[in-house]
């Protein structure tokens, strides 16, 4: 009995593959397209910003005066802030989604931890500005240091670093637990030796896409109340500061004063731009040594 | 340790040097008892965190209801928060906040899981390690400077388009958000779909079928759990995203589904207010946590309801 | 993949290159990247025949078979030299649509590979991408080719639950419903049995010698008593190399290799 | 060049070795001379987006040329928000405010035992401007400008039957300004503007917005409009006594363009002042030094005697 | 799992319940959700001796294989009653040590699942998580488990390479070596030869019969052949039920049961 007629088979396979091979270029377009727009961003802020770059612009102090302004105070801020976010959304990101996939067997509060953090995933960045400036400027008594506002952006990327982190682990095949406790290991013995390893490739994307969003974030530094002019450096988490994106939006913001803070912004930008790229790069040379299919 | 001779199968006596460290291993069960309450501490920051936030706006936000009605907020068209008699509806905002996301998702939604297609399934290893970190600085890009870059790079190209486009309107902040948008979905949806097993790509092509139909057909229902996450994440980044509605949408309360008219988001109102002149305690002041209560409100509503989705077609393999 | 661009097609009445040859394999060499997995194979399999292919683990009998539907291209280090001719049509031109020859020549994988979908859609698959629509056909299709595989009693109470609830032999014996399904003219099969008991295995070697009389059948085996049992004609591998290629009867009872005797009576290793 | 370049080199120098140099620069070396005291520790202030290129100039002298080891922080959270900050325990030294003290927020310092002094520091003029296409209304009276803001015309042909039949298009800052403040009180005089009036967060959006529109016409504070003269045009008033250009001069307490010029401020916490010499010691120096900064910023000058006795005042607080 | 909570360790020198007998099962029921995978087991299993368990593909043999050292609690929905003594202890006991139990209790599963590391560091794993530090001491461990798992020679040079480059076959014995690697008293094997080639099934089935002499050996298999070669006593599961249990001869030769029967003669099914 044949129920496959080869001849009808033959013709449909022409446009299957047709088809195939048409939406191949188109999802390589869509992939592309992010690129143009990219590149044509990268390009109109590199022609505006690329000749106010030079080693005063970048060692310097800030000014209101377009001359003589420099961002190595914003570059510091931008430094401290990291020093905090870092090591708080990693450790806790990652020791959450241990929790959540691992430990906790109540599928009622795994369940409600759960919605928790993907809930706190949606809640807008400004709105965790409200919440900073509440706790740590304020009760606290923080005040609007480096500390206070690092915190504030490390609440706010935790959800992505749990998230990713969850799903780093799920991916785990569960067929290398079984060899593990098979062997008699014990539950931190199995996650610190297989599970973490395995898991850390995915664990790193999704830090990285946190930590970038938290580099560039202006909203809630914005809530907390960054002064517009700080001249001295910070030295460490305990200072005042202003960060990188405060200082180009306060110089976007005010280019309607003074045409060159445009520009200065622009230069602010790639410098910006130029961090990130460094610090994706060093991040996905480590995902891509150990990222394995099974 | 002694090294037994050749004839002797037990060269390490492996059985009781595990036996000895046994006994030395009560701090090995005391990290196993230690762990999960560290690693619980950790997980009720995320409680703590919500906790707070609920504490911080609702407070703000019952004074504000002691001076407008629940009715005038919630079905009001108008915002006039500053006019001499003031209107504090929130649908204007509701609309701008949903009309720019929509933009934002129809732009970000196909062209983002069609770039995840394509760095799973098509582009080879090489392809991918270039092309997947390229991608992802478009999501570094801070928001400030996507403001700018739709107020007078998109906006300005919408309106040779199409002339009766304002120079302040939803639809070029819409599309740029969702230009912002596209690296989080195509990452994350991306990973979801690489860690669908290749022997289960290879069941699909060894019955004929193209990678199309393996991609549409088993990897994508496979990895749709990941994919919806992924939607989700990019939804919650639109409607909470500050600055770009801010700068290219203006800050007009128009109640309308007009594209080409401005529009203010909640977020770009509370920006508004809390940098603005509104005496503490006065009514505009308390608006804004009732503004940013609802925002709340609504992720909560729309996350819970995309979790029981992706739940509802989670595969196991 | 060295491969020439000739733009080509297989259908069934194209003239074959040797009269009942189906696979006709010249100097196949392959590399994954710098190993040397497959050398100078030089084989012809017969239509209408079951061949096995045995040997030592690791000695390329999977990476022969899975050349056989170009599978072995996932692997993007993979490159090979020398020809395969599937029913007179070189196969490793580039031009040459894998997706046809894979929809002629199926194939069961060593480890059971089901798709996270109901046992329904794992059967329905196949026909479904190749245009079937019908749901009564569709039907009829999967009964017949769970029927074949000797898994219907089974699973046929819940044909909606998600495949990865079966046990390992449950799920093989699905994959091997899921090829019937889309009646190929060539199966490949690597160790098919590996994962089934020795009834389950009976009836598959039973199915297997059923549907010889309209397919030809590939099949790796560690099983010697398999090979001997259900097979035509068995070629012997040994470190990429095919030793011997004979009757199974001759190969069994009368090696002319030392090394093919040695391996079945097992003093080989 | 040349005056950039010294200026340059100065900001490099932060050795004490230059101090005797740049305190005979200062203008400021007549009272600080005496005392020769190093300050440190920092100055907090916030307040006014409207005050903050002034104060930002000020403060940045301030550290360069005056006092090196003093940080002055210089916020803009708005004047309201800046109360909020200034109004409180341990608060702000200072709060700009472009805008009088209300009267809760003056007896809320008294509760708090707060004592607050007020500074003016400069005039700045509200400037009504047009799209540069525009060469028609390039003067109007000031009761066509309310009215234009009030919607009693709706097209430019209303005001004058030879001008374009097109509709007017209103705009300007929002609500939260304190230049929408002073607009719709003391130019309105309290009547709601048009409801077609398109306002904004925003200045740069509001220049844009002006820039494009042939049929625009807005106003903002005078700095926006000095520094975008290329892309605005601003409109000349007539107060009765013929038009008026805004500027510098113009926007005298007396001058000719007074009736659209407000006075900027800032307050200081006395308490602080007494508690930490360098904010005594910055207001003083403001109060000697903010007419030279004025015109750099956007702004008019006060009278000279008004800025002394107002330094005088602060110098009886040490 | 209804356990009770009474707190428990097992030492070598504890007094066995009865003389011989390692595992002891009674009214062993074992429950996936609603499906009942194991019906009221009882089987004593002695020690120093090989016990092959067979029976049609999801009878549940791997699922009693996997609750003797608990590795079946892996899953969310399993409920069992009943009772194990291992040693004369109760093993389901929610107190006890399933580490403890492990270690002594290895097991070779029935996919080969080696962990994404060099072949040195999977043999290591086991003794390195028991404390096990010295490197020189390790080396003897890993290549000593490699020799008894008869891959050492295709391996002693790529033993930095990741196990994922390793065949099917490959990998099957070098989980075998890491289990070895821990010197467990009792070794469970689920169909521990299905994925290796003739040579090295019978170089693991001497293996088995050598490591009898230490070990206690529990073999689930497919291939009756191997149960009838290398066990002493054989038990034939059917639907989650013992049908008989017997020395491997009496039960091969002279089988109790007509199922068995049918079952060994390959009539049934
Ligand atoms: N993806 C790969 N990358 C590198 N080498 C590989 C890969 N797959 C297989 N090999 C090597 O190629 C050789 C042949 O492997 P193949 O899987 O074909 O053996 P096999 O005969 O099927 O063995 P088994 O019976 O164990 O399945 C082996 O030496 C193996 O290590
Ligand atoms: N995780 C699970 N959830 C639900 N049912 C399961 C699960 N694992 C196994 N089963 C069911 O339990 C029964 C026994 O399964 P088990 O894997 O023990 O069989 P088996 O005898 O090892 O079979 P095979 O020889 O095919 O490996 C089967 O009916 C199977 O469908
Ligand atoms: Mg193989
Ligand atoms: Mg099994």
């Amino acid at each position: 009995m044949k129920y496959l007629d080869l001849k009808q088979v033959q013709k449909r396979l022409n446009t299957r593959i047709v088809k195939n091979n048409i939406l191949q270029y188109i999802f390589l377009l869509a992939t592309i397209f992010g690129l143009i727009v990219l590149a044509i961003l990268i390009f109109r802020v590199f022609t505006q910003g690329i000749g106010f770059i030079n080693l005063d612009f970048l060692t310097g102090r800030l000014s209101t005066d377009a001359n003589r302004a420099g961002i190595m105070g914003a570059i510091l801020g931008t430094f401290w802030l990291m020093v905090v976010v870092i090591p708080i959304t990693l450790i806790i990101g990652i020791g959450t989604a241990l929790y959540l996939e691992l430990y906790q067997k109540n599928g009622r509060i795994q369940s409600f931890i759960q919605t928790n953090i993907s809930n706190l995933a949606g809640v807008p960045s400004i709105v965790y500005g409200i919440l900073g400036l509440t706790i740590f400027v304020r009760a606290l008594d923080f005040g609007n240091i480096v500390l206070a506002g690092g915190l504030t952006l490390s609440l706010l990327v935790l959800p992505i670093v749990i998230v990713a982190s969850q799903e780093a682990i799920r991916a785990v095949p569960q067929h290398l637990n079984e060899a593990s406790y098979g062997m008699g290991a014990t539950k931190w013995q199995t996650i610190r030796r297989i599970i973490l390893p395995a898991a850390l490739p995915g664990m790193l994307t999704g830090s990285i896409l946190a930590l970038s969003r938290a580099i560039g974030e202006t909203a809630p530094l914005t809530v907390i109340g960054i002064p517009a002019l700080i001249i001295p450096f910070p030295e460490g988490i305990f200072d005042k500061f202003t960060a990188l994106p405060m200082q180009i939006y306060y110089w976007t913001l005010d280019s309607s004063l003074v045409d060159e803070y445009a520009n200065l912004a622009a230069a602010t930008i790639i410098v910006l731009l130029l961090l990130l790229f460094i610090l994706n790069s060093v991040a996905i040379l480590i995902r891509n040594k150990f990222q394995q299919r099974y | 340790m002694t090294t037994n001779s050749e004839s002797n199968q037990n060269t390490v006596p492996v059985r009781e040097m595990i036996e000895e460290k046994k006994k030395s291993r009560n701090l090995s069960s005391v990290t196993e008892k230690l762990v999960p309450t560290i690693l619980f501490l950790f997980a009720m920051i995320s409680i703590l965190t919500t906790i707070g936030i609920i504490w911080t706006l609702f407070s703000e936000t019952v004074e504000f209801f002691k001076r407008v009605s629940m009715t005038e907020f919630f079905t009001g068209t108008e915002l006039n928060p500053l006019s001499q008699n003031p209107d504090f509806g929130i649908l204007p905002l509701l609309n701008g906040t949903i009309m720019s996301s929509v933009i934002a998702m129809l732009v970000a939604g196909p062209i983002g899981i069609m770039a995840a297609i394509y760095l799973s399934e098509y582009a080879s290893d090489r392809v991918r390690r270039v092309l997947k970190p390229m991608l992802e600085v478009l999501a570094g890009v801070p928001t400030i400077v996507y403001g700018f870059f739709a107020f007078t790079f998109v906006t300005p190209i919408i309106r040779s388009i199409w002339p009766e486009v304002g120079a302040t309107n939803i639809l070029s902040p819409g599309i740029v958000m969702g230009i912002m948008i596209i690296p989080m979905i195509a990452s994350l949806s991306e990973d979801a779909m690489s860690s669908v097993p290749n022997s289960i790509r290879e069941g699909a092509f060894a019955l004929g079928a193209t990678r199309l139909e393996s991609t549409f057909k088993v990897v994508i229902p496979a990895a749709l759990s990941g994919i919806i996450a992924s939607f989700i994440l990019g939804i919650s980044r639109a409607i909470g995203e500050t600055m770009i509605v801010t700068i290219a949408s203006g800050s007009s309360k128009n109640f309308t589904f007009d594209l080409t008219q401005s529009m203010q988001t909640m977020t770009a109102y509370i920006v508004e207010v809390a940098g603005g002149e509104a005496p503490a305690g006065s009514t505009i002041y308390f608006s804004l946590y009732a503004v940013a209560m609802t925002l709340f409100v609504f992720t909560l509503i729309m996350n819970l309801l995309a979790r029981y989705v992706s739940r509802k077609f989670r595969e196991e393999y | 993949m060295s491969l020439s661009t000739v733009q080509e097609s297989i259908t069934k009445e194209s003239p074959k290159a040797a009269e009942n040859i189906v696979f006709d394999t010249r100097d196949l060499n392959l590399w994954y990247g710098e190993t040397h997995a497959l050398k100078n194979i030089n084989l012809a399999i017969k239509e209408r025949d079951i061949t096995a292919i045995i040997g030592p683990s690791g000695c390329g009998k999977s990476t022969y078979l899975k050349t056989l539907n170009r599978m072995v291209e996932m692997i993007p280090t993979v490159r090979t030299s020398g020809d395969i001719k599937y029913n007179g049509k070189s196969i490793l031109n580039k031009g040459f649509k894998v997706e046809d020859l894979r929809t002629r020549v199926g194939m069961v994988f060593q480890k059971p590979n089901p798709f996270p979908k109901s046992v329904y859609e794992n059967v329905a698959y196949g026909p479904k991408i190749h245009g079937i629509r019908n749901k009564k056909i569709l039907d009829e299709i999967v009964e017949k080719s769970l029927r074949d595989a000797f898994i219907w009693e089974e699973v046929k109470d819940r044909l909606k639950e998600n495949a990865y609830g079966l046990s390992g032999g449950q799920q093989q014996r699905l994959c091997i419903a899921r090829t019937l399904a889309i009646e190929p003219d060539v199966i490949l099969m690597d160790e098919p049995t590996s994962a089934l008991d020795p009834i389950s295995t009976l009836k598959v070697e039973e199915l297997v010698q059923d549907l010889k009389q309209d397919y030809s059948i590939i099949i790796v085996t560690h099983n010697m008593q398999q090979a001997a049992r259900i097979s035509d004609r068995t070629a012997f591998f040994l470190n990429g190399e095919v030793v011997e290629f004979d009757d199974t009867e001759t190969l069994f009872s009368n090696p002319t290799d030392q090394r093919t005797e040695d391996y079945i009576t097992g003093r080989f290793g | 060049g040349s005056e950039e370049d010294t200026e340059n080199e100065s900001s490099g120098n932060t050795s004490a070795d230059n101090n005797e140099e740049q305190e005979s620069e200062s203008s400021s070396d007549e009272s600080s001379e005496p005392e020769n005291e190093e300050l440190e520790g920092s100055v907090v202030i916030d307040g006014s987006g409207t005050v903050y290129p002034l104060m930002s100039v000020l403060a940045e002298e301030y550290m360069l040329n005056v006092q090196q080891g003093v940080s002055v922080e210089v916020s803009r959270s708005g004047t309201s928000a800046g109360f909020e900050k200034f109004l409180v325990e341990n608060g702000t030294d200072f709060n700009d405010a472009s805008r009088l003290i209300k009267e809760e927020e003056k007896a809320k310092a008294e509760e708090l035992g707060i004592d607050v002094k007020e500074l003016k520091l400069a005039l700045d003029g509200l400037t009504i401007v047009i799209n540069p296409e525009n060469t028609y209304a390039t003067e109007l009276t000031e009761q066509q400008v309310i009215d234009i803001f009030l919607g009693e015309y709706t097209t430019w042909s209303d005001i004058n039957p030879d001008w374009p039949n097109e509709e007017i298009q209103t705009y300007g800052p929002n609500e939260n300004h304190g230049t929408y403040e002073f607009f719709y009180e003391n130019i309105l005089e309290e009547q709601d503007l048009v409801e077609s009036a398109n306002l904004q967060q925003n200045y740069s959006t509001l220049v844009t917005l002006v820039a494009e529109d042939p049929n625009a016409i807005g106003f903002f504070g005078f700095g926006y409009y000095d520094n975008n003269k290329d892309k605005v045009r601003a409109v000349k008033i007539d107060f009765g006594e013929g038009p008026v250009e805004p500027s510098l001069d113009t926007i005298a307490e007396d001058g000719p363009y007074a009736n659209f010029t407000r006075p900027v401020f800032t307050y200081l916490n006395t308490v602080m002042a007494k508690e930490k010499p360098q904010v005594l010691d910055y207001a003083i120096w403001v109060m000697e030094n903010v007419n030279d900064f004025a015109g750099e910023a956007g702004f008019a000058p006060i009278p000279e005697e008004e800025a002394e006795q107002l330094a005088n005042d602060l110098k009886e607080l040490k």
